[in-house]
């Protein structure tokens, strides 16, 4: 079969706007048939490009997981840390080079089973970090055990007889915390996602977005759900957008409706700002702004 | 004197690669009193995509647990197909899905050997046993390991409410294999010939 | 005593190194696992969390590697036989956990299938590489004991071994395969409950007033008790002295470290478990461990039909290091050549025991996989050569 | 004249069928001919339909298909 | 002065009903003078002698800290862990050996610092725990560093020009992480943190108290808030009691109101209720009751 | 380059060794450090705390120690120099980091003021037991730099060459107190900025389409880039190639972690950090160093009053172990006396290099304190009657 | 004639004041003088008004004193 | 020829006990060209409760780090007192707070000083002076060190704000010194009598 086969005249200039974004040297990449992972990257990348902000300037930070291999593809400074340990990392980043705009990639394991306390810290802190948390209710990347998030009664490979521990509620856990945007979208909600991760690009602090995913090779299909498209469908008629919807309602399970939407945008000060108002409070003109990244020139 | 006996099966995630491979070092090691070391290729840690997996077998404690060079290689996709076959033992045995793997070459003294299995899966209702089909066929035509150890093994690897399934699709697969084996020696040769591929595929 | 038959699946199987070290937990009479997944190691705990609700014990994720292998030692002193599973960076994380259990003397096995590192490295590939780490990752002294099957079956025969010289020193055991050794599926034999030999804990049948936590015996172990059992006992990381209360005194500190290392001198020299071939006309001596061990042995085979005269010695403790038996066998050789999976780690022990008396002559492999036989055949032959 | 025209990079396909499900107008279908990598990509059944929305390309796990208005 | 001097005679077998469940041969104990960490141990011990439990199967677990020392002085099977690991510790305890009432007795920064993703996980899990925290809103034992408890503006080792860091409301996290019961005393309120604490001990699940007790040396002093007298004081007329109130609008600062009270008090199968219920419907009869304390006889 | 005036603190102070050396850090250039508190490290930061803020850079309190060794690297890649500081059970759980800033060759420094242990142990007293932990503490292979101050004013001076040995050879540099020099108070002089050295970040100058980050020069050591250069560079924990791309080929393995060993050997053998007295005629040679190298002075003044001729090495630098010297030494001497406050860590190192041909004698301390120098004095006098 | 009394182990007291503070009907002080640890210990000024009650056990921090019902 | 002056100084958190010794070891280091080191006890971790410092002085780099066998034993508490007496020099120094310190038997061969370093900084207004106020008494009494040395080394401890006060105390305590060596030279001894004790205290 050809490269460009279609039936259509297709313009020679004619590119696919992922691409530029996109490490095309490491295509294709690792993940499978059906997998969502990828069908979030379109959407930052669409939120990228109507951002217009330079890339240059952003980095994404990603933990480790199948969706800890977006920093490896997307075509910009980008970090794969260690298991769990993205925001910390983002944080020094960000701390030593403010004008980073700084995007942590990672899944729901990475970012809330051994990295529940940095998150909760950081919200805490209303860090100036985007997070962005793909979550397939499962540990994809080791083979299927189960998550945090792994709905009541699913079967994973650490849980062969159905899992009975209850789950966390990621957004309701994040505003808790003290995080100043707070959204849920799945994979089938392409335009809001987008729209989501436009918003907190432009948005100063903590921001979460949790983005429901298939991972049809190790729970979708171990859980009779069907394949990716299957729950693209079940995505599309279980969830209801309720903009706004208090997050302690917004629980999971494993068939039932998903409330998505955009639950809490708030303005707090974030970290530098409470920083500088309190040290030039105490210190004064003796204060003097942090120049971490120049120091090492 | 040591003989040892390399066999790779690959093909992708879903496919069952691995339990054939393990159905035929269990035939080995548990149900004909010989030796067998079986080990899986992995992608980055756990993912979909291409699976691949090895057993050696040998009349003695086998030492080196990896294959270097397959005396037989089972190849359930195009892409396994392509990525493999370099590798295979010259006068060495290969096996094939033939709807799924398109043989482009005839490597120089190498027997090819070309089964529907999963069609043939399909003929038994459940398309998931087509890896024991292959095992079926893999043991009439390489004649390595005795039928009956194999379908112990398949017994054994399966839980009980589908044991009667496999072991159809194991005899499937067999018969297959001696009827192909059969009519190969019929007309002479076990070359195959494109020609005789093309038709099957 | 004999094993509990519930945990013991009787019987001849196909396994994996994982899976067999399972079985063997379980034959060894482990009720509790606490895990976090991680490749290669997961298998373990998978199989685990299938058996166990059948014959009556616990399974626990945990949030992350520190919290499992902190768990375990609550589930010992709540009278559990218990351990957890990882490999590479999770072992990392667990090596505060690992000096807690030194000090708190909490017997439970650690088993660590060791991967391709440093860091993330080659996380489905095998390596040998974390070795020293089992010995010396914990801060300040105290003494583990390590053990390096090379086949599924001794992942199962080790573990057992691994859970009762737990319970004999009350020390953590590490089980350090690798990734060859625990993806490799071969036959296991798993014998009837009452072939299998297991140390039970000894817990203390002294009165309530006559018990003191840490009051060692004459093999310098102290007896056990657990939770509910009324002693009402104190258990502390801090430096502590019998009756297991903090002391900041420093003839206390020497006292109970000593104590730590010297409980496990028998292992480092008369016990140490080896395994030894053709020493006695050998000039050269190949010294390798688990996976390794099988590929030196078919360079030993393949030598010795050269006629070289080279023996082996195969490490299965490898901590405490059998120590005496190499500087002893140093004396009367040419060279040691140390073929391991790593860029050198075991190799310097054999070193230092050989104190010069001998070569060493190190083969080391970088990790991903394991050493061509032939490279190890060229180090033994050349050392052969190089005989003075 | 269809507004828009969309692009399928056919080896990098894996056949998930997402394109094909929601482009909003129905212009694709899964062609049941394999990829060198065994999968079954997506073909034009309506071309004239294509708005060039791009709600494919924003679909697609695999970055291989994208839509776009002509120029005009 | 003699050991017992008194005006009043005092029948000779007077004893201060403490010091049965004391080590007493470990007195005097390391803490300041004015410290508010005695004060909560005579609360938990009447709570004990009210519950009338068998001491025998009461464990307690603490991590690092001058609150971690409790484990320590308490006469019960005790266990000093390491920091910020109690929580883990205790779970597989009262996993193995069921029959054990489990308390976990420890400080803000061993509980929400370094122990943090372990107490959203085993409020998550409702696992059978009964958390006694004492907030002094410092690190005291390593000498006077911010904790993710101590308000803003305050002034400690780590923060000399004051902390500009927002800090968390315990009670609400503990909340959103899943907790069964969730209260909040002072050291001023001794009778009503008995009781609390008596009703933990009555109640399966999650339990948690949080307990503001004074630093004197390290928290008060530096910030000119004077002793532990001084603060007992600002206890008893700064505190509102709101049983029930909303954990969301109970946030602390540093010289405001104090809410207190019993915040939650819900009923939800604990972990161990959780996974007899979904074994026994997936093995039938088949599931056999744990019996891990038995295994190593 | 010379230091920014802005971070250094001249004149003649009276300062603790945390505080020297986190004065010693501002020298350096350090602008960013994310701490955990831990006794008895942590007036290390406490100044940092307290400086920074008008020097112009970053302090921030992590959540825990995992946080703290990960936050410090981010920092790093952003464009800064940085540290963090802890102990013994901090470093513990700093292991998973210090492998990672091995592996992505992340220039950073960490403080370890050692206390006595295993686990919580002695939290406020001395010891010098993380030593082979610093060495070997993380899974896999890799390299580091361990320093080993023995008074404030080393401190100071050893934490700016930290820093400076981190830039040229981009790994991860211990600074190995011990609890007595990081709370012993002495005189600290510390220079102009124009008369102190600094090893600028060595940034590379290429054009974006001609930088890989991983690509070597002659030293081994590839050049650096930090975020928001437009180099749009990836780094990872995997194994990777001279672009930074994961990678599972074994040869990829080989040459990445054979650059990381070799990049450090010129440290191993030419330039070894050592002070050295009296080898000339020496017999007898006590190997020591931190604080128990001073205790060890004193036994060395003592014994030479008594005619026994004994010579001083004094480890500055323990890793990469100054193997080659200790080696060529030993071949003209009768014994090393190895006194640390640990039960036997370097002396191990020591007696491989030996290789026999000098006797090593180990004189261990279990912690809490430092040695009498009479029982050191002790041991170099038996060393010299008991010679050959 | 009193209720209840109180009973001080002055060695173990460091004068906090919290019995003193909040005792309910006043019966404590503080002493001038001083315990070998340089504390000032309380000491009963209305004993006749204790209630026994044990509100100052309950507040002590340092387990140095309590107060109980005289069996009647 | 080496020569080692050991001082210990003891109190209850609080009482500035290490930042006297500080100022000691600073003059005798920056301000009078000698050599000297300073180590603090540290109870568990770091509690309130009691508190030691302990300085050498000498004219030579000092390499054992600790005090074994104080010359000099300066203590701020009756707890103090108790512990560390026993330790001190035959014919060293006992330097004690008079007014919290009761001496109960006179060590033999031993000289003590008593000073209401507390009262005389409260006639200073500022209680927590006492510390300096009881270096002042130190440098009197002793003669260790030239009073210059220690005064620059007060004004360079303490923050600007707050120098003049802390020289006051000083030279309160300095003066204090003194005059109480005057007294006792006049009659005749610098042995003080028990009777003399009861007097101050
Ligand atoms: C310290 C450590 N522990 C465990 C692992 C193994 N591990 C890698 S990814 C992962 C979980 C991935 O789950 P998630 O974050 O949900 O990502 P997904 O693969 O589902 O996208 C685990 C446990 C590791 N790499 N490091
Ligand atoms: C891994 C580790 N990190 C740091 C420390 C040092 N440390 C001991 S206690 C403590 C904090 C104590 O604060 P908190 O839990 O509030 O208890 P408190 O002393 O205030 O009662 C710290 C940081 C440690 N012991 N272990
Ligand atoms: S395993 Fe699941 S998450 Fe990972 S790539 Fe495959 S489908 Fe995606
Ligand atoms: S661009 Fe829009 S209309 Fe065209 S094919 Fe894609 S989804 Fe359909
Ligand atoms: S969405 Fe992409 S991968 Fe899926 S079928 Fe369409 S083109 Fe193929
Ligand atoms: S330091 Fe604070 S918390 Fe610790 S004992 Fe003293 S007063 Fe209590
Ligand atoms: S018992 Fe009650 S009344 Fe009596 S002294 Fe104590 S508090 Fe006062
Ligand atoms: S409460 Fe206790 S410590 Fe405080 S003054 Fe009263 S008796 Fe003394
Ligand atoms: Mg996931
Ligand atoms: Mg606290």
């Amino acid at each position: 079969m050809s490269e460009m086969e279609c039936v259509m005249e297709i313009p020679a200039e004619a590119y696919n706007p992922v691409e530029p974004f996109l490490r095309m040297d490491r295509m294709p990449h690792i993940w499978c048939p059906g997998c969502g992972i990828g069908t979030t990257v379109n959407c930052f990348v669409r939120a990228l490009l109507s951002s217009k902000a330079n890339l240059d300037n952003v980095a994404i930070v990603s933990g480790i997981g199948c969706t800890g291999r977006v920093a490896g593809y997307a075509r910009l400074d980008s970090f794969h840390t260690t298991h769990g340990r993205a925001i910390p990392f983002a944080t020094g980043l960000k701390l030593a080079n403010p004008k980073l705009q700084v995007v942590v990639y990672s899944g729901d394991g990475d970012l809330f089973a051994i990295g529940g306390n940095h998150l909760i810290h950081a919200a805490r802190r209303n860090m100036d970090l985007k997070v962005v948390c793909v979550n397939n209710m499962i540990y994809a990347m080791t083979g299927g055990q189960s998550a945090p998030t792994t709905p009541g009664a699913a079967v994973t490979s650490t849980a062969p007889y159905g899992v009975f521990e209850p789950s966390f509620n990621l957004v309701a856990l994040a505003e808790a915390a003290g995080a100043s945007y707070v959204a849920r979208w799945t994979t089938y909600h392409v335009t809001q996602l987008a729209r989501s991760m436009g918003e907190v690009l432009a948005k100063k602090g903590f921001c979460f977005i949790e983005v429901l995913s298939p991972c049809p090779t190790l729970y979708q299909r171990r859980n009779k759900m069907g394949d990716g498209l299957e729950t693209m469908k079940y995505y599309k008629q279980a969830s209801k957008i309720r903009n706004g919807a208090p997050t302690g309602e917004c629980g999971l399970s494993k068939s039932g409706e998903i409330v998505v939407g955009k639950f809490v945008d708030r303005d707090r000060p974030d970290y530098l700002e409470l920083m500088r108002a309190q040290m030039t409070e105490t210190l004064g003109a003796r204060f003097a702004e942090p120049e971490v990244a120049e120091c090492s020139l | 004197m040591q003989s040892l006996t390399e066999i790779r099966i690959a093909g992708f995630g879903g496919q069952g690669v691995i339990l054939s491979a393990a159905i035929i070092g269990r035939a080995a090691a548990l149900f004909q009193g010989g030796y067998a070391t079986m080990t899986q290729s992995f992608g980055p840690e756990a993912r979909g995509g291409s699976s691949s997996a090895q057993v050696i077998l040998s009349n003695e404690p086998i030492l080196y647990p990896y294959v270097t060079q397959p005396d037989v290689l089972v190849v359930l996709s195009q892409e396994a197909y392509t990525r493999f076959t370099p590798e295979l033992k010259r006068g060495g045995i290969l096996i094939t899905e033939q709807d799924l793997v398109r043989v482009d070459r005839i490597p120089p003294g190498e027997r090819v050997f070309g089964v529907p299995a999963t069609r043939l899966a399909e003929e038994l209702g459940r398309k998931v046993v087509l890896n024991v089909v292959m095992v079926g066929f893999f043991g009439a035509v390489t004649k390595l390991l005795d039928a009956e150890a194999l379908r112990k093994a398949v017994a054994d690897s399966v839980p009980p409410a589908l044991q009667k399934l496999n072991l159809e699709a194991f005899d499937k697969g067999y018969e297959y294999g001696i009827c192909l084996i059969n009519r190969l020696a019929e007309n002479g040769s076990l070359e195959i010939s494109p020609a005789i591929l093309e038709a099957e595929s | 005593m004999h094993a509990d038959p519930k945990g013991v699946l009787t019987g001849v199987h196909f396994l994996d190194g994982d899976h067999a070290c399972c079985e063997g937990a379980l034959a060894a009479g482990a009720r509790f696992s606490a895990g976090y997944p991680i490749t290669p190691s997961t298998e373990v705990v998978e199989r685990f969390a299938a058996r166990i609700p059948t014959v009556g014990g616990i399974f626990i994720q945990m949030e992350d590697e520190l919290a499992a292998s902190i768990a375990i030692q609550g589930a010992v002193w709540g009278g559990a036989k218990a351990f957890t599973v990882t490999s590479g960076p999770g072992f990392s994380l667990m090596m505060e956990h690992i000096g807690y259990a030194a000090m708190t003397e909490t017997p439970c096995v650690f088993v660590n299938v060791q991967r391709g590192g440093p860091s993330t490295g080659l996380p489905t590939l095998p390596a040998q590489a974390d070795m020293m780490q089992a010995r010396w990752g914990s801060h300040g002294d105290y003494g583990v004991i390590a053990l390096t099957p090379n086949s599924p079956q001794e992942c199962f025969d080790l573990t057992i071994q691994a859970f009762n010289l737990s319970e004999e020193f009350r020390v953590p055991v590490m089980m350090m395969l690798d990734e060859c050794v625990g993806h490799m599926t071969e036959k296991v034999v798993i014998p009837e409950a009452g072939r299998i030999e297991i140390t039970p804990r000894r817990f203390t049948r002294r009165p309530v007033d006559q018990f003191h936590v840490f009051e060692p015996d004459e093999q310098l172990v102290p007896e056990m008790a657990k939770a509910g059992d009324g002693y009402r006992f104190h258990i502390t990381g801090l430096t502590h002295d019998e009756r297991g209360y903090p002391s900041m005194n420093v003839e206390v500190q020497d006292r109970l470290l000593r104590r730590l290392q010297d409980k496990l001198k028998p292992l480092a020299n008369g016990r140490a478990i080896a395994e030894t071939e053709d020493l006695d006309d050998a000039e050269i001596v190949v010294v390798s461990y688990g996976i390794t061990s099988r590929v030196a042995q078919r360079a030993i085979q393949l030598a010795r039909q050269q006629g070289v005269r080279v023996g082996k010695f195969r490490i299965i403790q490898a901590w405490p290091f059998p120590e005496q038996r190499i500087r002893e066998i140093a004396g009367r050789i040419e060279a040691f050549v140390v073929p391991e999976v790593n860029l050198g780690q075991m190799v310097y022990e054999v070193e230092r025991a050989a104190a010069g008396k001998a070569r060493t002559i190190p083969v080391p492999h970088a990790g991903g996989g394991v050493h061509n036989p032939q490279t190890i055949l060229d180090a033994i032959t050349t050392a052969g050569e190089e005989r003075r | 004249m269809a507004k828009g025209f969309v692009a399928v990079t056919v080896e990098r396909c894996k056949g998930c069928g997402f394109c094909v499900e929601f482009c909003p107008t129905h212009v694709l279908a899964l062609s049941s001919a394999f990829n060198s990598k065994g999968y079954h990509p997506p073909y034009v059944v309506a071309g004239d339909k294509c708005s060039g929305c791009d709600l494919c390309g924003m679909y697609c796990p695999d970055f291989a298909i994208f839509g776009a208005r002509y120029a005009r």
